[in-house]
């Protein structure tokens, strides 16, 4: 019983990093109709930059905070040079993310060689969680989830600002004709998805081996998970991560890592052609 | 008639190719008979991505399983007919059984409302993983390590006969193998079934209340996509004599890929010569240039989305049409 | 005026392809493969090259990839026309190259620890085999920390093989197999393993999973408690790895390999300064360096004792060649294997310290 | 083929199109609400109404684009509803969208062929006739999506045509073109009417155009049909007269 | 019309896509509160021009001045933000976003919601609904007032009418005339309805090869309509 419920608690920990990864990756695409390739790319970004910030000397929970916004700005940058130039082309989207994969990848081979780095995991030890001690970071990690993607869905769904960039998504020209600096926008939403990235990246980097391929494993649950729930809204790719997270570790932890993949692609297959629209998802009309 | 910039740029690209390997050394040519393997397979991609518009960014599934059974019956794998050795079997094979699997992927994509672009993409990348996974997991396969010595082309009826190893004769057949593709399905795009295919690209709602069944449109589409990829797998196998799962993967799924956005995905000759220029550089730029490869790579896709959204071939195929254009007033 | 035939040959290098992963997951094992081979063909150049000619080394990357292994092992025959492959690292690649390289007759050197069974004439392995890692290493184990084994590795021939041996030198020795299990690349979250782990009871993690993954599960195991409570022998383990765990983690792994830099003989130490003099003050010296290092300098004896260059000098010299190393005789027996000098190693501190000196150990190869 | 055929044999004396109490909800609007409508070989008739009555979710229930929730559509005597989209259409019910829908990437003359894919034996004029009635052959090559507003319209009747239709649903066909434009629609659909025997049902908010055409019209309001009859009667109806005419057009 | 100079001015703009001319060096000049109406047949550049103006399109000669500023080559953002209104053919609302959403669009201060609302009781009603579950008609109101929000010094209004009922285009029309003469708003109306152009507009310009190639009063249009057919005659 007890057992369970670690089981659990470490099941919601996986989730909880898997919606956070597929939430920027669900603004990218689902606001910005661009299929990020280099959106793990982005991720592995915030674990070096936690690494570099934490190797000058910053405390680490300071780094943590920074971190997203470099990332944020490596995306600004990003947009304003490359992705700007593919907006509507969503097939040329994913080639040129995919160059800018390989690009930044390769880039922090160069910069910081190929090998594993580490940060500590910070010192704040463990607690007593059904009888088992939990490390006290990962509750953190958690907790910093649930925060991002409350103000996340609060920026996006109930302010001006979230309702003028779906506008620029749904229709660029129109937006601009209505007085919208569009690119502003986009600006400022590719910058934020990055930057969420950057997040998920910087507070995993002491669970994780930091490495220039360290984003490469999220893609494909990632793309899964905004599929499974939809697009559009915000809770379809929360709902997506939280049933492709939990079918997985779950899977995970009562069979093996090898059986986790398959049922959970297989059943991702399976609910994205039933419900093509995502789990959760607003009639349109066509005609 | 007045020949398309397409057609034309095909026509010198097949004048180049055939003079090639009197100009350049045998091994040369011997690469290359892999590389017409691969744009044979772009071909194939072009054809669903670029003609028809289904993205899938999961085709070496087919490619793959055009190779596992091109290797299964060379290697006299097929269960209860331990005595089948025969290449052409194998060819039979590897187009039918990728016909048929892609068949039923489009059916179960397609039928009713099926999926539609990026989300179509995103399964079949997910089907892919699945399918590379279960490879992995298949001995009968040969697991991770796949399937090894597999036997070149041979002649015979039933593996015997003389073989086809040497780079020169490869060459040719592939040169052959990949003219006859694109020119053959060239005339499907141009054909009234193609004409739709395009139109479904462009508005199915509105070619669905014109009274196709769009549905039989994208699985046939699909299937002929898909066993073009499988014979581009047999093709392959013999030259490369060996198949793994990495063949029916992700990572070839992307590299096709890109030859077809590089080469350009509107025109299958520009796909084609995609793939064999961005082989042809990689195998030899990779070394010139160790680590610094990759990023120039990268690099170079996101130049050439800027530069050249249709393709690098298929820019120059568009410049030569607009050029021709003027110049006939 | 005609040339004079010696000094045209002599003017020829003697061409050694090496196909090794520079990308794709272990470029770490390619990066040090590179170091020893960088350094044994610099030394035989040095001193006059073999039966007077340079060795020259092409480099290919396979991309931890045997599709693209096999591209580029072709490409080195085809084009290149080399006399050797060096390489790869990871034993799926090899055995993708291995029929290429066998209907070419070209031998291929292979200096990582594998799981055996590789028979071939064009095979050469200068590294360990399942017998001589697990043999001395398990028993150990169980002494330190209990009877009772778990194995974990990726789900791929290599760890699925090193677990057979495992499993029967395991039972020989009255230990239990607590659990056996496999793990695809890519995983980004073992607790649901590490859980399980735990609840097996088991006090040795026999464990196979290499590269950044086999990183990330240490990491997540330290993070959950786990090596609290069990003992890790980390199988094919090198100074690579290093660093990699943060500070003070990851301590007390225990590992059987035919070389470290924390070998404390002169002859050792003598190596790792040589190696560090070529590739930088910082260079680690894993296992890796040292075997392909000694597997070029085999290759070089092979061909004086056949007094040719080619791929049959070659092969014909190498079976029951002997050649000294920085750590004793290694000899290369009639079944392409080698029989090498064997240590026990630890992880402590920010590095490794060796536990104890196993000796000659001779593989079991499975060939003939 | 075999659709044709089964076709071909229609049943004595059933009504060419009959719609029988037929009901579309959406969550709780009624927006088509116990519609009934029969419509004879080669006849037109007109539907008029408000903005939002219901006339245009009527032909996605008629081509299949929407299920009904309740009620019957019989096409020569047989019901159509729950046939799939295509198989209506190819059965020769075609329709023109209210916003023109065309292929925008593939030229002029390649829209019309792929229009024409489906034709099940039935004969029309061809692609490069229906160019020339609809005034775009200098425009035949090129791309449809660079083709102004009413340009599209022109060429989305053009396609509809193409596929030698039975019957024709077209939802504002005149909407943005000028008056001499019109005057020009209006007789080309009665030159194909009487060429083909063409039925069709014509939704339009020009009450000039419908005049024009010159045949019965329904009046939809709130998704019923509520009143018919020609053009001066209904003109005349006060109802009509206050909900959607209008007093200034009084 | 002295005070032309503070409307907008347009001279000599050739403006076309990717290689083809639509506009050919056209110019006219529109004072400020003035209600002009564009006429033309089918596709001779009547909504090339509008978005030019509205900075979609990039002219590749020539000049437009709206008060006193010269604004081509600005973006369209500027140029709405500058005071232009646009209302496109084909209405262009956003399907996935509520009626009340589209209209917060115009103005993101949402001031002038409730005016727009006393305008188009329809779209009150279905507040809370998706854009894109609305009638073609209701989209059509929904465009207009969301270009409303912003109140808008010059409108741009291409087509209007289109797949509007009867009494409601009389009703726009009544609406538009209101706010024209209430806040001196300017309006250049594309419109085939020329009972809705005659009785917005002062005068109509006739457009085609991409010039302006007539002008009438539309007194004179109403007292004989068929004035208008040897502009539009094919
Ligand atoms: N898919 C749908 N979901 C919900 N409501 C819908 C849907 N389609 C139409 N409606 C509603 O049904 C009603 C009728 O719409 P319809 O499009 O049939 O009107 P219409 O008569 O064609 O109007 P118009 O003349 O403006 O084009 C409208 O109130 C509309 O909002
Ligand atoms: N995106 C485009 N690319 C290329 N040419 C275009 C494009 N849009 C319009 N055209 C061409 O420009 C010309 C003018 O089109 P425009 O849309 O301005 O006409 P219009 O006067 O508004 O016609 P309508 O009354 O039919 O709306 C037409 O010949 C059309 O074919
Ligand atoms: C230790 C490992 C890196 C080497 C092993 N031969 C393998 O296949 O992976
Ligand atoms: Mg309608
Ligand atoms: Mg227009």
């Amino acid at each position: 019983m007890e057992r369970l419920a670690i089981v659990l608690l470490d099941s919601s920990n996986a989730v909880l990093v898997l919606m956070l990864v597929s939430l920027g990756l669900a603004i990218i695409f689902g606001l910005m109709n661009v299929i990020n390739m280099a959106h793990g790319e982005f991720l592995m970004l915030g674990c070096y930059a936690l690494l570099a910030l934490t190797e000058a000397g910053l405390p680490f929970f300071l780094a943590l905070a920074l971190a997203p916004f470099i990332v944020a700005g490596i995306g600004l940058v990003a947009e304003e040079l490359l992705i700007r130039r593919t907006y509507a082309r969503l097939l040329d989207t994913i080639l040129a993310t995919w160059g800018l994969s390989l690009f930044l990848r390769q880039g922090m081979v160069l910069l910081y060689g190929p090998g594993s780095h580490a940060v500590a995991v910070p010192d704040v030890g463990s607690v007593d969680l059904f009888g088992t001690p939990y490390p006290v970071y990962r509750l953190i990690v958690m907790a910093i989830s649930i925060v991002t993607i409350i103000a996340t869905f609060y920026v996006f769904f109930r302010t001006r600002f979230g309702l003028a960039a779906r506008a620029v998504i749904a229709n660029r020209t129109m937006a601009s004709c209505l007085g919208i600096d569009t690119r502003r926008l986009d600006r400022i939403t590719f910058a934020f998805g990055s930057g969420l990235a950057g997040l998920a990246g910087a507070a995993m980097a002491p669970l994780i081996s930091i490495d220039p391929n360290a984003g490469l494993g999220w893609m494909v649950p990632a793309f899964l998970s905004i599929l499974v729930g939809g697009l559009g809204t915000i809770s379809g790719p929360l709902a997506g991560a939280a049933g492709v997270g939990a079918v997985d570790s779950l899977t995970a932890a009562f069979t093996s890592p090898v059986w986790a993949q398959l049922v959970v692609f297989t059943a991702a297959i399976l609910v994205i052609r039933l419900f093509p629209n995502g789990l959760v998802s607003r009639a349109k009309r066509e005609a | 008639m007045k020949l398309s910039s397409a057609t034309l740029v095909g026509l010198v690209a097949l004048i180049f190719f055939v003079v090639l390997p009197f100009i350049v050394s045998d091994w040369v040519a011997a690469d290359f008979g892999i590389y017409f393997a691969y744009a044979l397979f772009a071909v194939s991609l072009c054809f669903v991505w670029g003609h028809a518009g289904l993205l899938s960014l999961g085709h070496a599934v087919y490619f793959g399983i055009g190779a596992y059974a091109m290797s299964l019956v060379t290697l006299g794998m097929v269960p209860g007919l331990p005595e089948l050795h025969s290449t052409w079997v194998g060819l039979a094979a590897a187009i039918v059984l990728s016909t048929v699997a892609a068949a039923v992927v489009g059916w179960f994509f397609f039928a009713n409302r099926g999926l539609k672009g990026a989300f179509l993409g995103i399964v079949t990348v997910a089907l892919a993983v699945i399918v590379e996974r279960l490879a992995i997991n298949s001995s009968y396969l040969g697991g991770m390590n796949g399937l090894m010595s597999v036997p070149p082309i041979t002649l015979g009826l039933n593996g015997d006969g003389p073989e086809i190893y040497d780079p020169l004769p490869i060459y040719y057949i592939g040169l052959t193998l990949l003219a006859v593709a694109i020119a053959a399905m060239m005339r499907v795009s141009a054909s009234r079934f193609g004409v739709s295919l395009a139109a479904l690209r462009e508005n199915e709602l509105r070619l669905w209340t014109l009274g196709h069944d769009v549905a039989k449109l994208k699985i046939a589409a699909f299937a002929l996509s898909g066993g073009l990829a499988g014979l581009a797998g047999a093709f392959f196998v013999v030259q490369f004599g060996f198949a793994a799962p990495s063949l029916i993967g992700f990572s070839l799924s992307a590299d096709v890929l890109i030859w077809v956005a590089l080469g350009g995905r509107n025109a299958l000759i520009a796909a084609a010569l995609g793939a064999v220029a961005v082989r042809f550089l990689e195998s030899r730029l990779s070394n010139l240039m160790g680590a610094t490869w990759p990023l120039v790579l990268g690099m170079v896709f996101m130049a050439s989305v800027i530069f050249f959204p249709k393709g690098i071939f298929g820019e120059l195929i568009d410049r030569l049409d607009r050029w021709r254009d003027r110049a006939n007033g | 005026a005609t040339l004079p035939m010696p000094a045209l040959l002599a003017a020829e290098p003697i061409k050694i392809g090496v196909v090794q992963p520079f990308s794709g997951g272990l470029e770490l094992f390619g990066g040090q493969a590179k170091i020893g081979l960088d350094l044994a063909a610099a030394e035989i150049n040095a001193a006059g090259g073999i039966l007077g000619r340079n060795v020259e080394l092409i480099y290919e990357d396979d991309k931890t990839d045997p599709k693209t292994a096999v591209e580029r092992t072709t490409s080195l025959i085809r084009r290149d026309k080399v006399i050797a492959v060096s390489g790869p690292i990871t034993s799926n690649n090899r055995d993708a190259m291995m029929p290429t390289l066998s209907r070419a007759k070209v031998p291929l050197l292979y200096a990582t620890n594998y799981e055996g069974g590789g028979c071939d004439r064009y095979l050469f392995s200068f590294n360990t085999v399942p017998n001589q890692e697990l043999e001395k290493l398990l028993p150990i184990m169980k002494d330190q920390a209990g009877s009772s084994f778990y194995l974990f590795g990726a789900d791929y021939v290599w760890p699925q093989k090193m677990f057979e041996t495992a499993t029967t030198i395991i039972g020989g020795i009255g230990g239990t197999v607590a659990g056996k299990e496999f793990t695809p690349f890519g995983v980004k979250d073992f607790a649901p393993v590490i859980r399980r782990i735990q609840d097996s009871g088991a006090k040795v993690l026999v464990f196979a999973l290499p590269g950044a993954d086999g990183i990330t599960f240490i990491r997540q195991a330290e993070e959950l408690g786990l090596l609290k409570t069990v003992k890790v022998a980390f199988l094919g383990f090198g100074e690579l790895y290093l660093g990699a765990f943060g500070a003070g983690k990851a301590q007390d792994m225990w590992v059987a390999l035919p070389f470290t830099q924390a070998i404390q003989t002169d002859a050792a130490k003598e190596f790792v300064a040589k190696v560090r003099k070529q590739s930088g003050a910082d260079t680690p010296v894993s296992q890796y360096v040292f075997t392909h290092y000694v597997s070029l300098i085999a290759a070089k004896a092979a061909f004086e004792k056949s007094g040719a260059i080619d791929s049959e000098a070659l092969v014909n010299g190498l079976e029951g060649i002997v050649v000294d190393s920085p750590t004793g005789k290694v000899t290369v027996g009639k079944d392409h294997h080698v029989t090498l000098e064997m240590f026990t190693a630890k992880t402590e501190g920010d590095g490794m310290v060796v536990v104890d000196d196993l000796g000659q150990i001779a593989p079991k190869s499975g060939c003939a | 083929m075999q659709d044709a055929a089964e076709g071909n044999a229609t049943s004595g004396g059933a009504p060419f199109l009959e719609i029988i109490s037929l009901v579309k909800s959406f969550g709780g609007v009624r927006a088509v609400d116990h519609v009934d409508l029969v419509l004879d070989t080669g006849a037109m008739r007109c539907i008029i109404g408000p903005n939002g009555c219901g006339k245009t979710t009527l032909f996605n229930l008629i081509t299949g684009y929407l299920p009904p929730s309740s009620g019957d559509i019989r096409y020569r005597g047989q019901s159509i509803v729950g046939r799939p989209l295509h198989k209506i259409a190819a059965d020769g019910i075609v329709r023109k969208f209210q916003v023109p829908s065309v292929f925008p990437e593939m030229t002029v003359e390649d829209n019309i062929r792929a229009a024409a894919g489906v034709r099940h034996g039935r004969s029309v004029a061809s692609p490069a006739e229906l160019l020339d009635m609809v005034g775009l052959t200098k425009n035949r090559r090129h791309m449809a999506g660079t083709l102004s507003h009413g340009e599209k319209q022109w060429l989305e009747l053009a396609m509809v045509l193409s596929t030698a239709p039975r019957l024709i649903l077209l939802d504002e066909p005149a909407a943005g073109m000028t008056r001499t434009e019109k005057t020009e629609t209006v007789r080309l659909i009665h030159e194909i009417r009487r060429e083909t025997n063409v039925a069709a049902l014509v939704i339009e908010h020009d009450m000039a155009f419908v005049a024009a055409l010159d045949c019965p019209i329904s009046v939809m309001m709130l998704g019923r049909i509520v009143a018919s009859g020609d053009y001066d009667t209904v003109r005349r109806d006060p109802l009509v007269r206050e909900a959607y005419l209008g007093a200034v057009n009084g | 019309m002295a005070d032309r100079a503070d409307g907008l001015v347009i001279e000599g703009l050739v403006a076309g896509y990717g290689g083809g001319i639509v506009l050919d060096g056209i110019s006219l000049a529109i004072a400020p509160g003035e209600a002009v109406a564009l006429l033309g047949r089918n596709g001779v550049g009547k909504t090339t021009l509008l978005k030019t103006i509205m900075g979609l399109i990039r002219p590749s000669a020539g000049a437009i001045y709206f008060a006193g500023k010269r604004i081509d080559r600005r973006a369209p953002f500027e140029i709405a933000r500058a005071g232009i209104g646009y209302v496109p053919q084909g209405r262009e609302v956003f399907p996935d976003l509520t009626v009340e959403e589209n209209l917060f669009l115009g103005d993101l201060t949402a001031k002038n919601a409730d005016a727009v609302y006393a305008h188009f009781p329809a779209l009150a009603e279905k507040r809370r609904e998706p854009g894109g579950r609305l009638s073609g008609g209701q989209q059509q109101q929904l465009a207009i007032g969301r270009t409303l929000m912003a109140k808008p010094r010059l409108l741009l209004l291409d087509e209007p009418s289109e797949g509007i009922q009867p009494s409601i285009v009389a009703e726009i029309g009544q609406i538009l005339a209101g706010i024209v003469a209430a806040t001196g708003m300017g309006l250049i109306l594309v419109e085939q309805n020329l009972d809705m152009a005659t009785r917005l507009c002062s005068r109509a310009l006739f457009v085609d090869h991409g010039h302006v190639v007539g002008e009438e009063p539309t007194a004179a249009l109403k007292a004989d309509p068929r004035r208008v057919d040897p502009y539009l005659a094919l």
